[in-house]
């Protein structure tokens, strides 16, 4: 049964230091309200697992709180690089972080793997690709009717998982809607789960196949309005692409990264938006 | 005859000919988004464009930045889960062509979004595979666009993150369930295809303008030149309006102030 | 590209003696109509998937098109026995029919696979079930990562799905809503498919995460209005539960059974609505 | 005290009492949902029903007849497609309790809706398996309601079509990532458990006026009788009278011409 927690509580309770935990949302819906919530808090020597680490994991990476990160595209969209990923990567700042790195397909059918109770995902997937040889979680198996070699990769179940939504009745059943992404399976697949949501309704006033998750399927839910500003949340606010290219001048430099986190982030008051 | 254009223009346009009407394409970020979206606004108006963020048939008025825009869903014909869209739609044969980009390509079509330098230590780290691994293996064909230069166009890629014909051109023979592969790669300098028995990548088409030395100087092997190699039709001045328009709006709306 | 057709004229094209189809629809929306058009062009040795075989499968089996069967449940839902079927398969009336069982889970995971272009599916299925031992498509395999001992059973790959939906667009788009089943899955993993509608309409005007399906993914539409009677059309008509009880007296005898075919499918013409 | 109920009503009113206020409960059609839907209805207003047509957390104001009827949709929280309920719901470990009927159950709470006879010359042919099979693995622990007689109460089922505790009552030892199994079987005659250590249904509760005779009489093999044989609680005016009213909606509703 979820619980109605503020976002300070519901990321006290449910990310402890050396987590694994996901916060997806496939460009639109991601937790910044969360992850930099998590940030404030110092949480440490986290396993994060996202199929794009987009600026959220880029600034909970740069402010330290990473050990690992599973991913399979670690860019910013459609502006470059992320460099406080590439900074930790390659240069070990602000700590070593390693990495995990996987295809899209396999990721997405791994969290589908993870929310369907599985330890493995089935895929026709890998083919020629070098990647198995620098990911030895990436295995074959052979079909026992076909006998065609099929890629296998365990399945992703974080101890948290994180997403935004856009509301939540007050039975705690939220819906997402839009670029739903692998954010249902991310929070079937995790032990634990925290949505933040734009708003609490009376009723979530949808039509028969919506995605919705039930409150029984849910740990916590906070509210964190605009919560997933730069992204965006579909029929609320737009994703602001101003700040996902200013993004690449206050992450290439260690100092402005800082200088960014400690006036956006760190001194700044739990709020009810994603402070960019 | 013909207005004035950029390589640029000319890449974008003869990238967005190569996809015929009625296909459809899964379509990778930045310039495959350019040329699809201009076929679909050209000559191409039934193509249907899938991205990996689920949208199914969409048809977006501005490019989206990223791969999951809002107007790629608001314009969608529906929008489904991300593991659908690698299991069913890609995965599942649904998909004529990936459209895709590149970091590195080498002589066998084979891409590069990894990384520069050795994978542990890496001089320069790039993105990773994305959707590319599995769009190359599951699509029907491939197109592949990206500018020409030296640093693009290798003779090895450092590291194979998707295929094209592996290190020796033969990476698909005799696999069951995968597509032709690489079928062209649209640079601003030329059209290339593989060699139908080698499969190594060879000029087909020069764009106007551009010389042999040109496109010799820009790659990173001996490239080999088709016996009856051609020359790239110009952009006509509907589609370069067409494709300024586009791209004017785009520009309008990702530096605007977001409400 | 979606070709709108007549029903006659689809099932003719797409439905050949010794195809494999599946005719989905789970309680809801099945394909009546269509599957009476079948037994009309007299179709035979058909291997018919269908989770739940239902009436439409007691009448096509009773009408001789069938040889075999793939199923998981074959009952009449609430009322009992689908006595074409056992007769079919006790006493090979009006000849013998093979048939092949599974469990809801596998079979639903074998559409989803088919679907997703797999050759296989794996579950965590069929554990201290004695159907492995009489389906010899029931295999099993083991996680590379963890040991763990999964089934696999081959993907749903039929030569024709046919399916009820609610309404088509002009280009041919499907809208499916309510109870959807495993149609949309048995669309995909066909080569070939047919949906019958109730109606097209100017446009389907649903919400971003519908279940549609685009016309680039289908065959043939028919408009087959009243085409689910007696199962129902969520926002079009309800089940008629009363036939469903009475089909039990009808199907209990030979000769009742022939008399109803003769009567409501095989001297009708092809009507718009499923004949009950 | 009390007033006055049928055998039947008894087992469902004892069928409904075991399903705690809270749980989740993937439901079978008939006997199991009518004592779901009675539970919801009564001491259990927050009790989650979930059926395998994909209807999530339904609140059906009458009966289904089938798995799928309109009614479970439309009172649904959500209707997802059915192998998403068989992976992500009942597989992916979110049911708590899985509610079954059966034609025929053994002294190991195997459930056996495949045939009788054998399997290759049936004497009858049952439905199959359907969902029970994964059911009774996948969900925390499984009840199993049905009507008492010697026919369906066997020493050995003719088919385990769905696994209680195996021919032996270990089935389930050792078996990584599996349910309980079944806790309670509710008949209109008493209410049996596994014993902890052999896992034989034996008998702990007597429904008021019934003997260990007749028990004896009505089952297939030597039931054993717990210890502390309890006498099982009459139903209360409430239970008995939703549940009239429950049924009489649902006679109406069923036998009613459709529109």
């Amino acid at each position: 049964m979820a619980e109605f927690l503020s976002l300070h509580d519901a990321v006290a309770r449910y990310v402890q230091d050396g987590s694994t935990v996901a916060m997806e949302g496939f460009t639109h819906l991601i937790p910044f309200a969360a992850g930099h919530e998590v940030i404030r808090q110092k949480k440490r020597d986290l396993t994060l697992i996202r199929m794009t680490p987009d600026l959220i994991y880029d600034q909970l990476i740069g402010a330290g709180c990473a050990r690992k990160v599973i991913f399979s595209w670690g860019g910013n969209p459609g502006v470059g690089s992320l460099h406080r990923l590439r900074d930790a990567v390659e240069k070990g700042w602000p700590h070593p972080v390693e990495i995990l790195e996987h295809s899209h397909a396999a990721m997405a059918c791994a969290f589908e793997a993870g929310a369907a109770g599985l330890p493995m995902a089935v895929l026709r997937g890998y083919i020629g690709s070098e990647l198995p040889s620098v990911n030895e979680q990436i295995r074959f198996i052979e079909c026992p009717f076909t006998g065609e070699r099929l890629a296998a990769v365990p399945s992703v179940r974080p101890d948290t998982s994180i997403v935004h939504a856009q509301k939540a009745d007050r039975h705690g059943n939220v819906l997402i809607e839009g670029i739903v992404g692998v954010q249902k399976e991310a929070v079937l697949a995790a032990s634990q789960s925290i949505i933040t949501v734009e708003e609490i309704v009376d009723e979530l006033d949808t039509h028969p196949n919506a995605c919705v998750l039930p409150s029984w399927a849910i740990d916590a839910i906070a509210v964190a309005e605009k919560g997933a500003l730069p992204s965006y949340t579909h029929g609320y606010y737009e994703r602001d692409n101003r700040f996902y290219k200013k993004w690449d001048e206050i992450a290439r430099d260690r100092d402005t990264f800082t200088q960014w986190l400690n006036d956006h982030v760190l001194n700044s008051a739990e709020s009810a938006g994603g402070q960019v | 005859m013909g207005s004035e254009y950029t390589n640029s223009e000319m890449m974008t346009v003869t990238a967005a000919r190569a996809l015929e009407n009625g296909t459809t394409c899964f379509v990778g970020i930045g310039l495959p988004s350019e040329a699809a979206n201009l076929a679909r606004l050209t000559h191409a108006p039934d193509v249907v464009l899938i991205y990996e963020s689920g949208t199914l048939q969409t048809k977006p008025d501005i490019l989206p930045l990223s791969i999951g825009d809002g107007e790629l869903s608001d314009s969608a014909l529906t929008t489904v889960a991300v593991p659908e869209m690698f299991r069913y739609w890609l995965q599942g044969g649904k998909v004529d062509v990936g459209f895709l980009g590149t970091a590195q390509i080498d002589r066998f079509a084979n891409l590069n979004t990894t990384l520069i330098g050795d994978y542990r230590e890496p001089k320069v780290r790039l993105p990773g595979g994305g959707g590319a691994p599995e769009i190359a293996t599951s699509a029907g064909e491939v197109f592949i666009t990206l500018k020409h230069s030296k640093r693009a166009l290798v003779k090895d890629v450092d590291f194979i993150t998707t295929v094209g014909f592996g290190r020796d051109g033969k990476a698909r023979d005799g696999v069951p369930n995968i597509g032709r592969g690489p079928s062209r790669v649209i640079t601003d300098l030329c059209v290339m295809k593989p060699d139908a028995e080698t499969r190594e990548l060879v000029v087909v088409s020069l764009h106007p303008g551009v010389t042999r030395e040109d496109v010799v100087e820009a790659t990173g092997w001996e490239i080999r030149f088709a016996e009856q190699l051609e020359t790239t039709p110009v952009p006509d001045e509907n589609e370069l309006s067409i494709l300024r328009e586009l791209k004017a709006r785009t520009e309008r709306a990702h530096s605007g102030q977001q409400e």
